[in-house]
């Protein structure tokens, strides 16, 4: 189906069945039991799990496939931002232009920026990566925000006035991002027994363009390019004496993922009409490393996956406070409670860095090849195949997938 | 005129003169052999003729062209395929693609963003890959890592990947190094069999003597980054000069 | 003249921050291959093994005092730390006056003992693993240390101050014949600089005049050859650790007096230390020392209000900016070995 | 309405730090907040309850509903905030949102607020624009700002150190910093100090040496330090290093001032205070009815004195509900009418208004120093002067708070 | 074919352990993939023996196994070396009782001139040749040792591999192709060093291509084929078995 084979067409088809039913399945338990804490289905973190995984899986088509690694993707995703707030800013809340500049945008600088730094590999190239990330973060902070000149807002973020232009607004349209009419923010609600489901208008544009793109990088994973793009990482001295120049290819990589970021910082002020400048700084690149080798490297799904796990503690665990604690283990008797929630108070609410940095160690030691590994090894484990020692001699055969 | 013209090339690496005055002509469709003791510069003038080192002085010509100056792509997409002396392929990848790699290389040139298309739906490149899998006796082999085949294999995978871009100048660095008697006595009939149905000119360093005297039509002995002779093989074999340099009794 | 000589000074002393931090971290990251995203993490626990020495030096036994009143009224509790009461009030003060100089000399076994603990515990099932794990881990890692000291410590400063007879400043300036107060100098930066030169020249030294650098670095790019040669590289790679994280705390012990630790310190320093490192060049010492100067410096000159007028903000963006022109200019950064991480 | 309560509870979204620098700042917010809350569901000692002018609030929660609360992180970065507060908004159902400790996450959270439809308050946000440029129609700040920092500061100043003074200026370079030595500058030159030198220091800087460096060599004898927490707190520690207090400047002994304080900022900064002037919104030594209460209630009950945002988020939580009681309804509109204009007592801070125009409380400012002497480790600053209101109150179309086109907008009811 | 060796401790040696160098039952894999399938063969000491097959049969992994390089892992099977139990040490211990291995791909280390990958060999005991008595057996070494030794021809870096196996003072030498790369002279060179250092009591395995060359040279051969022996005996048995040298050496 689409030019795919038969295993990446259900790919496919599992994560289109994922993030079109996400509000049932992240909402799993009744809305006012104590496990409600752990429901993730409202519209906010749904939005940010697959633009967060449509800024990975993009990113993984550089870092997974090429193997260099940038640690400044973060500033494509602020320039996505920032352009779609002056698109908003200058012409209009239809979130259609503005997220097509944002990928323009992202698109040109990565252009820029890429063409500079690929000129070094390895650790090098990452660094100039970083620099560029940092000077753009520095600028957009600060000097870019300065009273006469203010592209940025600085710290505040950049934000739709009152007073701004908004050329092609009309009474009528909804004072916030807006697909022809229809907000954003437009939530249906459905309530079934003591559950209660979120369907969001943002959300579903969100999840429809991660599909979107989520084949795109079937695509190119599956195609000559990606083929080309792997060689790179395996060889690319080899690459040259076969007639190839690598360098083309390193930056196509480079730009495409730019424009995922850049896509990914649009939808994130299509949601949230806010362009903040920390969203350039070097941890939120680091952020998108980290989802991507945590979901697994190279993998189609694993960023994605990676992504989710990374904001949902850092939505839901920093949530859970003491008195939270104390309503769940209400039923415990009375010494008991307070020992257990004790025990359990440094991971949670403020302490659910030290979850996430634990989780982190846990996953790399114990599984190698990231979250997709653990869910190999689940299948495995499952059809009770354990791969056993009447394997023939052969190396691995299954491509990256 | 040979197809490839040096002349004059020189190299130093810092205290070293590697190459001094080297003169060469490959004639088009032949098979030349490079022999000369250990450190005699041959695989550092291959380097001068695929872009990996540029020349100090001198010039090299293929077809015409001047190489000099050119980046290795280029002069790969001019016509010229290099095997080297430790094999040089894409570890990560699995035999079949090494196969294509070549064989799109050839098809498309330098860079073409394919980024849409499937490799699966390439027919024809993978029929070629195929074919010269085949020929290369490594068909059974085609999934495989190549970084976990045997270092035979290795060698045979890279030479069939420079044979599929159908050179016109084939250079090989010591290709049979490795390779079992059985693999080696196919390279060469292979190499004898493609320098003979297409128009391929190859250009060959080798310290096994069976290899090139059934293989070259004209040897140049290099010693210490000069040419010390350049004659037919039969006459190379009775070369005393050559005899004390390099080939010792055993020849 | 004088307002140059004071941004060299200046950066001398942050300079020396730089270069110690990268020292430490170049023995891992350069000479290890480890992608060590918890060096940082290492400076701070350096930072904090003087905090503690502090605490415990205050340790304290309490007694009422009926004539004081504490914030809600009820008699005051006086401590009396027991170092007083043991060595007499004076002895007892100047002992704790002096805690930070006293916490190198506690924190080089503890730095030695988490350097070795990190490296057997963890890194060591690591130096076969893609980069991407490193860096995943050994970011897991920061954070979990970082997150034990706030739970410990807070997340607010904690003065480490130096001992009383090192604080204020001298006036360098006039004993070099410029006007009063051109040039003045914190002493403790003094002490500073002094004692990053003596570390970065012992661990010169060591690497320079032993074979173990040559070892290391060998075992580091191929560890099966030098198996085979015989020699447990293992061990080796656990020293080095064990050496780079006494670097990076020691560093951290005399930091605390010139700024005082936070737990997230070395966070604030992670990125920065990377960044010097391979300016100076992946692999090399002396690269590493030598970026660290050389940032440092241009750092100070940047922050001077000429700078800043000239080119608004080039404060903020001076060290990426030089990174940037020194990796496209030099390959291999300053002084880096070629084919160390360069894929 | 957005989020209006159905059940016998209604919850309001406590929004802090607690992760990053400023977690210990976000630690003490939660914990005045879970207070504030024991005392509206008639628990504790009442604190506050007892001594608050209003008396609509009866300990049985708001509108008869139980007071709950959720908490969120904002890690001081206005994204992270804003996803915590909607988090809180959408999962939750919190009808109000409160606390935090910066003027960005402040700006950027209030403007989320308004397009949510859920009342704002902000916790410890100093800058103008808050309740200046950004001011929204359902966001409110009991907090004070920078312009009555120097409006508090510059009397002071002038008696301590004389009208004839040279002062330097390091600031923060972003939004926040700049207002402050804004205002400070104006204030300060209104008394006829020089200005020397203003001088933007980068928000990541951890050591200021070379920015304090040339100080003593410019001809200035004060040093303003336009900083707040580490950036605070090091360059104070930077300052003390080189010996400033100890200099001699144009005859005159060298001052240093910190014109906003707070008492983790004291605590970090040690001895390095003593002796240094500043300001602050609150302080647990004032002695009227509603801080000893309070202070009471805090000290008892969490084993310290509270700090100056503590104050504000407490204070916070008990005005929105006494608004929400005196207007009979959760309706954020209703609220917002109920808390414009409106004026109050015995929350710790004397007499104070709601100014209807900007949603800036106006009341007495504190101007502290470092203790010389502190006899405990809360002791660490002491009052010099209770600035009367009078002299910080500026007019709501004030240029430093956007001028005339600064406007709260319409109130939005959400949902 | 064999009998399994006594090597407990306290048991006579020269009665019941035969062999200086005994492999026992190996079973060897990489990851999943099953390589060396349960190999059993002695060496006597001052014995060379020659391992020989074709590509991908096992022979480099064989001697990796012996080496205790840890890939390919020995799931099971005794290794013994004079008495040591090798399958129970890591290389460098096992290095340290004596074994010396010259890698198929020689393994120089980049980064090092010559005199420091000589150097590197001498740090652990036990120390062999001196670097005066190497430069003498390869001048070419001497002339070169400042050079970085990546950068030296492909023979010098094979002259260079084993000049490091002899500068520690090893009980077996392991060879993994020595001749591959070198020319023929020195190769005649190489050879007589062998011969030379077998006569002082070296016991030797050769992994040969040039099997005919390795036979002359060798006392006993083994012939593996996929990761099994399928000959062990004299080499001048090899030499006359029309049916081997044609199925599993091609000569
Ligand atoms: N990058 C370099 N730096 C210094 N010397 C070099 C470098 N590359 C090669 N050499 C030296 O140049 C000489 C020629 O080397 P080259 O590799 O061309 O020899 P070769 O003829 O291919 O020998 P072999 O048959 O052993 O492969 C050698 O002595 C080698 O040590
Ligand atoms: N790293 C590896 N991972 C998986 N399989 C491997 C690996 N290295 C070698 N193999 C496989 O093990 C088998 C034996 O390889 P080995 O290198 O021991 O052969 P060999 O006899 O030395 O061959 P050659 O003469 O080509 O060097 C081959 O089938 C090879 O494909
Ligand atoms: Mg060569
Ligand atoms: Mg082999």
């Amino acid at each position: 189906m689409l030019g795919l084979d038969k295993k990446d067409t259900t790919l496919l088809i599992i994560v289109a069945l994922l993030t079109l039913l996400a509000p049932f399945l992240l909402n799993p338990f009744p809305s006012d039991s104590a496990m409600a804490q752990f429901n993730a289905g409202y519209p906010d973190l749904m939005q940010r799990f697959v633009i967060f995984g449509i800024f990975a899986v993009g990113f993984n088509i550089l870092f997974g496939l090429t193997g260099y690694l940038s640690f400044g993707h973060a500033a494509f995703l602020g320039i996505g931002s920032y352009s779609a707030v002056w698109m908003f800013k200058l012409f209009s809340y239809n979130v259609i232009p503005a997220i097509a500049l944002s990928v323009i945008m992202a698109g040109l600088f990565s252009l820029l920026i890429g063409f500079i730094s690929l000129r070094r590999s390895g650790i090098y190239f990452s660094i100039l990566t970083l620099a560029f990330a940092q000077m753009s973060f520095a600028l957009a902070y600060s000097v870019l925000s300065n009273p006469k000149f203010n592209l940025t807002n600085g710290e505040t973020g950049l934000q739709v006035y009152a007073d701004d232009p908004q050329m092609f607004h009309r009474d009528g349209l909804p004072d916030l991002p807006h697909l022809f009419g229809l907000s954003m923010r437009s939530t249906y609600t459905l309530d079934m027994g003591a559950w209660s489901f979120d369907f969001n208008a943002g959300y579903y544009l969100c999840a429809v363009i991660m599909m979107i793109v989520f084949y795109l990088a079937i695509r190119i994973f599956r195609s000559p390019f990606g083929m080309m793009l792997r060689a790179v990482k395996s060889n690319q001295q080899r690459m040259n004496y076969t007639g190839l120049n690598s360098r083309p290819y390193t930056l196509a990589a480079f730009v495409i993922s730019g424009m995922y970021a850049g896509l990914a910082g649009g939808l994130m002020a299509a949601m949230d009409p806010l362009a903040g400048a920390e969203r350039m700084q070097w941890t939120a690149s680091g952020e998108v490393v980290l989802m991507t080798i945590l979901g697994g490297t190279g993998t189609l799904i694993g960023p994605v996956l990676g992504a989710g796990f990374i904001k949902y503690f850092e939505n839901i665990f920093s949530k859970i406070n003491d008195s939270v604690l104390h309503g769940w283990f209400a039923f415990l008797p009375d010494g008991m409670e307070d020992f257990v929630v004790a025990v359990l108070h440094p991971f949670v609410g403020k302490g659910w860095h030290l979850t996430l940095g634990i989780l982190f160690m846990l996953v790399v030691i114990f599984l190698p090849g990231g979250l997709v590994e653990g869910g190999t090894r689940l299948r495995n484990w499952f059809r009770g195949k354990r791969s056993g020692a009447d394997d023939k001699p052969s190396g691995k055969t299954e491509p990256a997938e | 005129m040979g197809i490839l013209e040096v002349k004059d090339v020189g190299k130093r690496f810092g205290g070293l003169q590697a190459l001094s005055n080297v003169n060469l002509s490959v004639k088009e469709n032949s098979v030349h052999a490079i022999i000369g003791p250990n450190g005699a510069g041959k695989s550092t003038l291959l380097n001068c003729l695929v872009g990996k080192l540029i020349p100090d002085s001198g010039s090299v010509m293929f077809d015409g062209q001047s190489v000099l100056g050119r980046a290795p792509f280029e002069i790969n997409q001019m016509g010229i395929s290099r095997v080297f002396q430790t094999p040089e392929i894409f570890g990560d990848l699995t035999v079949m693609e090494n196969m294509l790699i070549p064989i799109f290389a050839m098809r498309d040139g330098a860079f073409r963003m394919h980024a849409y298309e499937t490799v699966a739906n390439e027919r024809e490149v993978i029929e070629q890959a195929e074919q010269m899998l085949e020929e290369m006796n490594m068909a059974d082999k085609r999934h495989m890592h190549s970084a976990a085949l045997s270092r035979g294999d290795k060698r045979r995978l890279e030479i069939g990947m420079c044979l599929s871009q159908k050179p016109r100048l084939l250079l090989l660095d010591e290709p049979t190094a490795g390779m079992a008697r059985a693999d080696t006595n196919n390279t060469i009939d292979l190499l004898k069999q493609i320098s003979e149905e297409r128009d391929i000119t190859i250009a060959i360093i080798e310290h096994d003597m069976h290899v090139v005297f059934s293989l070259a039509n004209r040897i140049t002995v290099l010693a210490q980054g000069t040419p010390l002779v350049e004659d037919d093989p039969q006459n190379i074999r009775g070369n005393p000069k050559v005899r004390e340099a390099y080939l010792g009794e055993s020849a | 003249m004088d307002a140059i000589l004071l941004q060299i000074l200046n950066g001398l002393d942050k300079g020396s921050a730089y270069a110690l931090i990268a020292l430490g971290l170049t023995l891992i990251f350069g000479t290890l291959g480890v992608v060590n995203f918890a060096h940082g993490a290492l400076f701070m626990i350096g930072a904090f093994c003087a905090v503690t020495l502090q605490r415990i030096l205050n340790l304290s036994f309490e007694s009422v005092d009926e004539s004081q009143t504490d914030f809600l009224g009820n008699p005051l509790k006086v401590k009396t730390p027991y170092v007083e009461a043991w060595f007499g009030p004076e002895a007892g003060a100047v002992i704790i006056d002096w805690s930070v100089p006293l916490a190198v000399l506690f924190a080089i076994p503890i730095m030695l003992f988490v350097g070795y603990a990190m490296e057997r515990g963890l890194i060591k099932f690591f130096y076969k693993r893609p980069h991407a794990d490193q860096i995943l881990v050994t970011f897991g890692l920061a954070i979990v240390l970082q997150e034990v000291i706030k739970y410990f410590f807070g997340a607010n400063p904690i003065q480490t101050p130096p001992p009383e007879a090192l604080r204020g400043s001298l006036d360098l300036g006039v004993m070099v014949g410029f006007d009063p107060n051109a040039i003045i100098y914190p002493i403790w930066r003094l002490v500073y600089f002094v004692f990053a030169t003596v570390i970065i020249g012992g661990v010169f030294a060591f690497l320079q005049f032993t074979t173990f650098g040559m070892v290391v670095r060998a075992g580091m790019a191929d560890r099966e050859t030098v198996g085979l040669l015989g020699i447990n590289i293992d061990r080796r790679f656990t020293i080095m650790f064990g050496i780079a994280a006494a670097v990076a705390g020691l560093a951290g012990v005399m930091y605390g007096p010139l700024n005082p630790p936070n737990y997230h310190m070395g966070m604030d320093f992670l990125v920065l230390s990377f960044v010097v490192v391979v300016v100076g060049g992946m692999g090399s010492l002396p690269g590493a020392v030598l970026a660290g100067f050389l940032l440092g410096i241009l750092e100070s000159f940047a922050s001077t209000t000429w700078a800043t007028t000239t080119i608004p903000g080039i404060n903020q963006i001076i060290i990426y900016l030089v990174a940037i022109i020194i990796l496209l200019t030099r390959p291999r950064g300053l002084m880096g070995r070629k084919g160390v991480m360069e894929d | 309405f957005t989020n209006e309560p159905t059940g016998g509870t209604v919850t309001l979204g406590f929004n802090v730090p607690q992760t990053g620098p400023y977690a210990d700042e976000g630690n003490d917010e939660l914990l005045a907040q879970q207070l504030a809350v024991e005392h509206l569901n008639g628990e504790g000692d009442g604190g506050c309850l007892n001594t608050f002018t209003s008396k609509a609030l009866k300990g049985n929660g708001i509108l008869g509903k139980k007071v709950t609360f959720v908490t969120g992180d904002t890690q001081t970065k206005s994204d992270a905030a804003r996803a915590s507060a909607k988090s809180m908004i959408e999962k939750d159902g919190a009808i109000m949102i409160n606390g935090g400790s910066s003027s960005g996450v402040a700006v950027a959270v209030q403007g989320l607020c308004q397009e949510a439809g859920i009342i704002f308050m902000a916790g410890l946000t100093h800058a103008n624009d808050t309740t200046g440029k950004d001011r929204k129609k359902n966001g409110f700040r009991h907090f004070f700002n920078a312009y009555m920092s120097g409006a508090a500061l510059a009397p002071v100043l002038a008696k301590e150190m004389g009208a004839d003074r040279r002062a330097y200026h390091l600031t923060a370079d972003y939004n926040w910093g700049w207002t402050q030595e804004e205002s400070i500058v104006a204030s300060t030159e209104a008394l006829g100090w020089e200005t020397v030198n203003t001088v933007k220091t980068p928000l990541a800087s951890t050591d200021f040496s070379s920015y304090i460096a040339p100080v003593l060599n410019s001809g200035a004898d004060v040093l303003v330090l336009n900083h707040y927490g580490g950036n605070m707190v090091n360059s104070l520690t930077n300052a003390i290093q080189f010996g400033l207090l100890d200099k001699v400047a144009n005859g005159k002994d060298f001052k240093i001032v910190v014109p906003l304080y707070s008492e983790l900022m004291a605590a970090g900064a040690g001895e390095n205070i003593k002796g240094v002037l500043g300001s602050m919104n609150y302080n647990w030594q004032l002695e009227n009815e509603g801080s000893k209460a309070f202070v009471k209630s805090f000290g008892e009950k969490y084993g310290k004195p509270p700090s100056n945002s503590a104050q504000t988020c407490y204070a916070q939580v008990l005005l929105y509900a006494d608004a929400v009681e005196r207007a009979g309804s959760f309706n954020p509109c209703a609220v917002v009418e109920a808390l414009e204009g409106f004026e109050f007592d015995g929350l710790g801070n004397g007499k104070t208004l709601y100014r209807a125009e900007d949603h800036q409380c106006f009341k007495d400012v504190l101007v502290v120093r470092g203790a010389q002497n502190p006899t405990n480790a809360y002791d660490t600053l002491e009052i010099v002067e209770i600035t009367p209101v009078d002299q910080v109150t500026y007019p709501p179309d004030h240029p430093m708070f956007g001028g005339a086109e600064a406007t709260l907008g319409e109130c939005n009811e959400g949902a | 074919m064999n009998v399994k060796p006594d090597f407990s401790k306290n048991a006579n040696a020269a009665q019941t352990a035969p062999a200086f160098l005994s492999v026992w039952d190996m079973h060897s894999y990489y990851g999943e993939s099953y390589i060396v399938q349960g190999i059993s063969f002695n060496v006597h000491e001052g014995e060379i023996l020659a391992l020989l097959g074709r590509n991908g049969a096992g022979k480099t992994s064989t001697l990796r196994s012996i080496a205790r390089t840890g890939s390919p892992e020995v799931r099971s099977g005794e290794i013994w070396l004079d008495h040591q139990p090798l399958h129970k040490m890591t290389s460098h211990e096992a290095a340290a009782v004596g074994l010396g291995l010259v890698p198929e791909d020689r393994r120089i280390i980049p980064g090092l001139t010559v005199e420091e990958n000589l150097q590197l060999a001498q740090i652990a005991p036990p120390i062999g040749w001196s670097l005066e008595r190497i430069y003498d057996l390869f001048p070419r070494l001497g002339e070169r040792r400042k050079q970085e030794g990546i950068t030296l021809s492909g023979g010098e870096q094979q002259m260079l591999s084993i000049a490091r196996a002899l500068a520690r003072d090893i009980k077996v030498l392991l060879l993994d192709e020595p001749y591959e790369g070198l020319a023929p002279v020195i190769v005649d060179e190489i050879e007589k060093t062998l011969i030379h250092i077998k006569e002082q009591g070296m016991t030797t395995i050769i992994v040969e291509q040039n099997a005919v060359r390795a036979l002359e040279l060798a006392d006993r051969a083994v012939i593996l084929d996929t990761g099994g022996i399928v000959f062990d005996g004299t080499a001048s048995e090899v030499l006359e078995n029309e049916e081997l040298r044609s199925e599993y050496l091609a000569i």
